[in-house]
């Protein structure tokens, strides 16, 4: 578990190592996955308690390094990982994913693509068009200022949301008329949203590192799951690529 | 005085107040018919016998279920006719109200707090405070006029609030025990500029008021009520010759028993309630047996004792003291009996007799000290 | 109120009813949106459950400490006229106009990894206190216990100290003074100190957010709850609004006269 | 206090003394943090000027509208006997106990894209609320007018009727007795309401977070300017919560005996 | 009675307590020696001359700065003695304490409220019940032993904390003005109940009043205070019969005009401050010329004039009405002239003459009506 109640030097006592509860924080465009992940580790350690907690990484590597309890994190892009407190991670961080970014517009009533005011790209340029991105301290956030600076394009943003999640529910809600978000957002909503096709070679794809930050020995068993054969497939299905 | 009251009003005093208010509030109800001449009209009675609502009612911040109210020389003298839906709010009624407390506006200068009235009324600034300096100079606070309330003594609040009241001219001046919270001294210099600003005062005046000093030395009439209703109207005169109710009684300071007349001689008054008997020096000519009979005696006249007293007072009870207070070197005893008393004797005869309550005396009464007037 | 004047009232009535459709439509829309039919599903929402759970075991648990704590607190602020107390008085106010997210700062310099009191004790004791349920508890004590200390001082000190004079002849040390004649006398004041006190407990965000993260189960209290499943499930945020608009009308309910300052 | 008895009062002293070390620690640690030879960079940060920038227009906006509105329906709640007035002040008291992120919500169900005004606004007018200015308006209205209109409505209600009354009989209308007696009469209330609206509104968070976003020099107030800065600048996040704590300060200073209810 | 004060009492009436209280209190400073034996001591004195500042620092509830009190039958007899640094707080002490307003704890009943003394002093709980019982039943409340506060009178809410205040058996009883916050008529049923109570009580009792009805009634000693010290002690008699000071002449009902004697015949006392002189009908055997003397007069022995008299009256002044009270018929008028005066005046003569304050008239006194005491 998490280093508290005096419990992070639990493996280091005699005897076969024990766990008192996984605890993962991740990038929040991974909620959905990483709970099918937390299913694999279910399955293998039956009375093992896996919690999981999801926000923006540069909330996460915040909280850590500010002593949150966790055993593992999953951060969005390699800036995130280079803030994190090199004396909190064990061994080596590994890449478990690639995502991509994509045009999120509401999926309107007759999902034609040109019913919303942004029908292309190129409308986000257009006057009164409401568009919401993650604020540039995410990762999310980050890549959305590299697409829209590789299209050249200056658009009014009409909000700087915590993270891709909070920034998919403005686009859900019809409060934004168009958000950057990854493309697994896109696949996640269920139909809520549709992405609109961005132009040949402008895709910004960004990597999902994973780092073990406790000597929890359920941190290892974690990143076996995420790195099976099973958890392969469970992060493909979502649309995520993989490394 | 308006034509509407000069045809309603054939007596030598012209009616310049003509009210009938029926006012319900919770039990309570209120009838009261008056009609009042320029001058004071004293209102008493005792607590929660309507002397506040009354005054309420007429200066309209309460609404009366039914009733009228006239004031002949208001700019608009029909204040309230609820048959005829007519019902103005206070602010057009001319009115000036001063109660218990000043309730001078304390963010508000003495100027600006009696000017208050004439600006309200549409009166330019500077003529406002020109009258407001007028009136302050009136009740003797002339050179205070720039200081806020909060600087005042009590006493000279409330002359200020008088001010403020008459600043508007209004027709109808309404105070309500105004002396009532002020301490004895203050109340007695109050007083008397009270009286002398009534005086000059050209309007009607209800004055209502627990104080006999007040009743006694302001008033030209006396209006009791009890219950809501009118038990006693007259002059202060009357009243103390004959009170018709224990409390127009007490407040002039005088034992009244109510009763029925046997015929003599000696003429004597039975008691209501009590079994006890009255003896009277009355001549029974004008006393019919079987007629009702106020009878009043002197509190002076009660005489107390510890025993059975022998000699010639042909009125003697049984007595216990239920109450002493004292004033200066005599003390009132209130009496607990077949007829209950008030006795007024010497501090010494307190110490004398160990006259506290519960005390159980003999109080006489000489039947030459025993008045009579039909009830 | 007299209907007599109403006409000269419409300059007061018509900014008056402004003010209330500025707060009272909010509310209004908050039910007019509640999908009514599917509510039961919505409420059947791991968030909801969970957070509700959350904030109710925090909340009590705050409660308990601003009782024990913040009684004696206000006690001796009410019945001391030391020069210090006003100081005193002054800096437990702070919290109530100090911005929770400030607040949630200070408490990240305190108990944080590298805080004041946070580097040691995990030094001494390996515990850590930041995003854990404990860091909730300490946020909404930061928070609450302002309003119950300052609303119970005011009816302490409202209580004619004459009754603790004659406590003291009958015989009654202060201990005794406090707990036998004060407490049972100011109990309207501790009530409406508690509630006043729990109410912003339960509605705690900024300091929360900014010092106990928002973990599911662990920090992820009722109001960020809401905030969370605004962006993955907004119905079950409006279902978990709607419930946190029924606890405030409750103890409002509760309140009422004792309410108003 | 007279030093007699002193020793009876241990038992108050210790729990009175943890509960103050529980509110004081951490804006001491805040303090103590605070890395006071380079504050001046950190205070030229942009998010701070920015953000505090933001946060005196809105909450003054804010104030213009609580005061203009607000003083009038304190009014009329304060002299109204109709049976409805009971309903109407709980009302307007529910987002005091309201948690802010539901305000949020509510708020979002109101003027939003698809809320019940916010719609219709839309179609006729164009203009839409969310994420702007005026909506950071629109929260710090919503949490801080019932804050004024209580206090406010308490001084009024305190205020004899009586006075109303002489104004009424020396031929004030409603609305000169209420602007020249009533108001004048409850200035203290008013500053005192005033200051406590004004602080909620500056410490804002959820609410303002939840429906207005976080976009600099847009939405971005002060409160929101700290929670963003912690994560990309933790040392300029300290010097706007100091900025934040010294004005919460302040504003206490100048509430001081009004405050206590 | 413990050795301490046996030793130290040589008088017949043992010294119960034994007090010496030097108090300041801003620019107010109280110096009072007091050394009472069982018993009622009445403490009177005008406002602000320290009487509850006294009670205050014999209860423990102020700190003197100097002095010491001994109470012979308090289980621990040394309260104060400041030199020896001793000090016990109020809990400690054996005084029993009831103030104007009775404070009963309001969420007890009688009998809880009346037991919370004994419980505190570690009686267990069902003998303090019992206790609590009796003394209720004493003072007539032994049916209401169930009542919260609030559902009592005043009067008996007062009784009850003359109860608790007893339950301790305290060695020092300490009243402050208890039976000033009761209205006159609840006041007297008190004042019996008190009277009897106190009859009871075995240890010192110290009664704080402003009422002459209490201090003539109640007390075996009046001690007058003014400006924090001593001006007179003595019996109730001693006082009604010389008053030394204008309070306490007052209080006895009675003009009191301190000056210095011209020998006569006549002999004449030359008021001070005042140009005026009163003329007596005393020998002048007893007062040597330009010794201090103090004249007494009788309010009622003060005639008041529309005109100067012409008769035979020696004292005549011109007045100026300060003051008007009344009680029953008559009334108490305050006089403004060469010397200050009463006078008691029928209710009538108030409405003949026109008494209010300010009036103009001339008073008179007769030579024998005249006391003077050597002053
Ligand atoms: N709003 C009200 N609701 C119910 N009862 C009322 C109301 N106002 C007055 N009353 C009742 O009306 C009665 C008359 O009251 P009012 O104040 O007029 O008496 P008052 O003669 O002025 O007495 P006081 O001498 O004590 O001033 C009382 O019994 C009172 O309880
Ligand atoms: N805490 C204090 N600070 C300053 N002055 C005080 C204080 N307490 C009492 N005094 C002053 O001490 C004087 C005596 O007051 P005290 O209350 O003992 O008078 P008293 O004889 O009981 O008067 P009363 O008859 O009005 O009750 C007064 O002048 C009062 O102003
Ligand atoms: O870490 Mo994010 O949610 O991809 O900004
Ligand atoms: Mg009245
Ligand atoms: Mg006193």
């Amino acid at each position: 578990g998490p280093a508290t109640g005096g419990t992070s030097g639990g493996g280091s006592g005699s005897g076969a190592p024990t766990s008192d509860g996984l605890t993962v924080l991740a990038a929040s465009s991974l909620t959905d996955v990483l709970e099918e992940v937390a299913d694999l580790v279910r399955a293998e350690h039956p009375d093992l308690r896996v919690d999981l907690g999801f926000a923006a990484s540069s909330t996460i590597v915040q909280q850590v390094g500010q002593g949150a309890p966790a055993d593992v994190v999953v951060l969005a892009g390699p800036e995130p990982l280079a803030m994190l407190d090199p004396d909190l991670v064990r061994g080596d961080p590994v890449v478990v994913a690639t995502n991509t970014l994509a045009l999120a517009v509401p999926a309107g009533p007759g999902s034609d693509p040109g019913a919303g005011p942004v029908a292309s790209v190129e409308d986000l340029a257009r006057d009164g068009i409401r568009l919401v991105v993650c604020r540039p301290e995410a990762p999310c956030g980050r890549a959305a200022q590299t697409l829209l600076t590789d299209l050249g394009l200056a658009p009014r943003i009409a909000s700087y949301e915590p993270d891709a999640r909070a920034t998919l529910t403005k686009v859900e809600l019809g409060e934004a008329d168009a958000g950057l978000v990854w493309g697994t957002d896109v696949l996640a909503a269920d139909g809520a949203v549709r992405a609109v096709p961005l132009p040949e070679g402008a895709e910004v794809v960004n990597d999902y590192p994973l780092a073990v930050v406790s000597d929890d020995p359920a941190a290892a068993w974690f990143v076996e799951a995420v790195t099976s054969e099973d958890g392969r497939k469970v992060l493909a299905d979502a649309g995520f690529g993989l490394p | 005085m308006g034509a509407v009251n000069a045809a309603a009003a054939p007596s030598p005093d012209p009616v310049a107040l003509d009210a009938h208010l029926v006012v319900e509030a919770g039990d309570f109800s209120l009838d009261l018919e008056l009609g009042c001449a320029v001058g004071v009209t004293a209102l008493l009675g005792p607590n929660g016998s309507g002397k506040t609502t009354a005054l309420t009612a007429l200066a309209g911040l309460r609404r009366p279920r039914a009733g009228h109210v006239r004031v002949a020389d208001a700019p608009e003298p029909e204040w309230l006719d609820l048959d005829r839906g007519v019902d103005l709010p206070a602010d057009r009624r001319s009115v000036g109200l001063v109660l218990a407390e000043p309730l001078l506006f304390p963010h508000l200068d003495l100027v600006e707090n009696v000017a208050f009235g004439p600006r309200s009324r549409g009166m330019p600034r500077r003529a406002a405070r020109a009258r407001a300096s007028l009136e302050l100079e009136r009740v003797g606070l002339g050179d205070l006029a720039r200081r806020r309330p909060g600087g005042l003594s009590s006493g000279q609040a409330q002359r200020a609030a008088l001010a403020r009241a008459l600043a508007t001219d209004p027709a109808l001046l309404l105070l309500d025990e105004p002396l009532s919270a002020l301490d004895p001294q203050t109340r007695s210099a109050t007083r008397a500029d009270l009286a002398r600003r009534l005086r000059e005062f050209a309007g009607v005046t209800l004055l209502v008021t627990h104080d006999p000093v007040d009743a006694l030395t302001m008033a030209d009439r006396l209006v009791f009520l009890d219950g809501g209703r009118v038990t006693q109207d007259g002059t202060p005169a009357d009243v103390v010759a004959h009170p018709r109710t224990a409390y127009a009684a007490q407040v002039v300071g005088l034992n009244l028993l109510a009763g029925t007349v046997r015929s003599g001689p000696p003429v004597v008054v039975a008691v209501d309630g009590a079994g006890a008997e009255v003896v009277t020096a009355e001549e029974p000519g004008g006393l019919a047996d079987g007629s009702r009979a106020l009878a009043t005696v002197d509190p002076a006249a009660v005489s107390v004792h510890r025993e059975r007293p022998a000699g010639s007072p042909r009125n003697v009870w049984p007595v216990v003291v239920t109450e002493v207070t004292m004033a200066g070197q005599r003390a009132r005893v209130g009496l607990d009996g077949p007829v209950p008393l008030v006795a007024e004797i010497t501090a010494g005869s307190v110490a004398e007799l160990g006259v506290v309550a519960g005390t159980r005396l003999w109080a006489s009464v000489k039947a030459t000290e025993v008045r009579v007037q039909p009830g | 109120m007299s209907t007599r004047g109403r006409g000269g009232r419409v300059p007061l009535l018509v900014p008056a009813g402004l003010a209330l459709t500025l707060v009272a439509l909010p509310m209004l829309a908050l039910l007019l949106r509640v999908d009514w039919a599917e509510l039961p599903t919505h409420l059947s929402r791991p968030v909801v459950g969970q957070s509700l759970r959350l904030s109710a075991v925090t909340t009590s648990a705050t409660m308990v400490v601003v009782w024990l704590l913040g009684t004696p607190l206000a006690w001796v602020l009410a019945r001391s006229d030391h020069r210090l107390t006003t100081w005193v008085r002054a800096l437990v106010t702070v919290p109530l106009v100090l911005p929770p997210v400030v607040g949630g700062v200070a408490l990240l310099m305190t108990y944080g990894r590298r805080g004041v009191v946070g580097g040691w004790l995990e030094q001494a004791t390996g515990l850590t206190v930041p995003f854990t349920t404990v860091a909730v508890v300490l946020a909404e004590i930061f928070v609450a216990l302002p309003f119950y200390v300052i609303t119970v001082e005011g009816a302490m000190r409202g209580l004619d100290r004459r009754y603790d004079q004659l406590a003291a002849t009958l015989g009654a040390g202060p201990l005794r003074t406090f707990t036998r004649v004060a407490l049972p006398m100011v109990l309207p004041g501790v009530a409406a100190g508690s509630a006043l006190a729990w109410a912003r407990a339960l509605g705690e965000f900024g300091a929360t957010i900014t010092f106990a993260g928002s973990f599911p189960g662990r920090t992820q209290t009722a109001p960020l709850g809401v905030y969370a499943a605004l962006e993955q499930d907004p119905q079950a945020a409006i279902a978990l609004s709607l419930v946190m608009l029924l606890v405030a009308v409750v103890v409002l309910g509760a309140l009422r006269s004792r309410w108003v300052p």
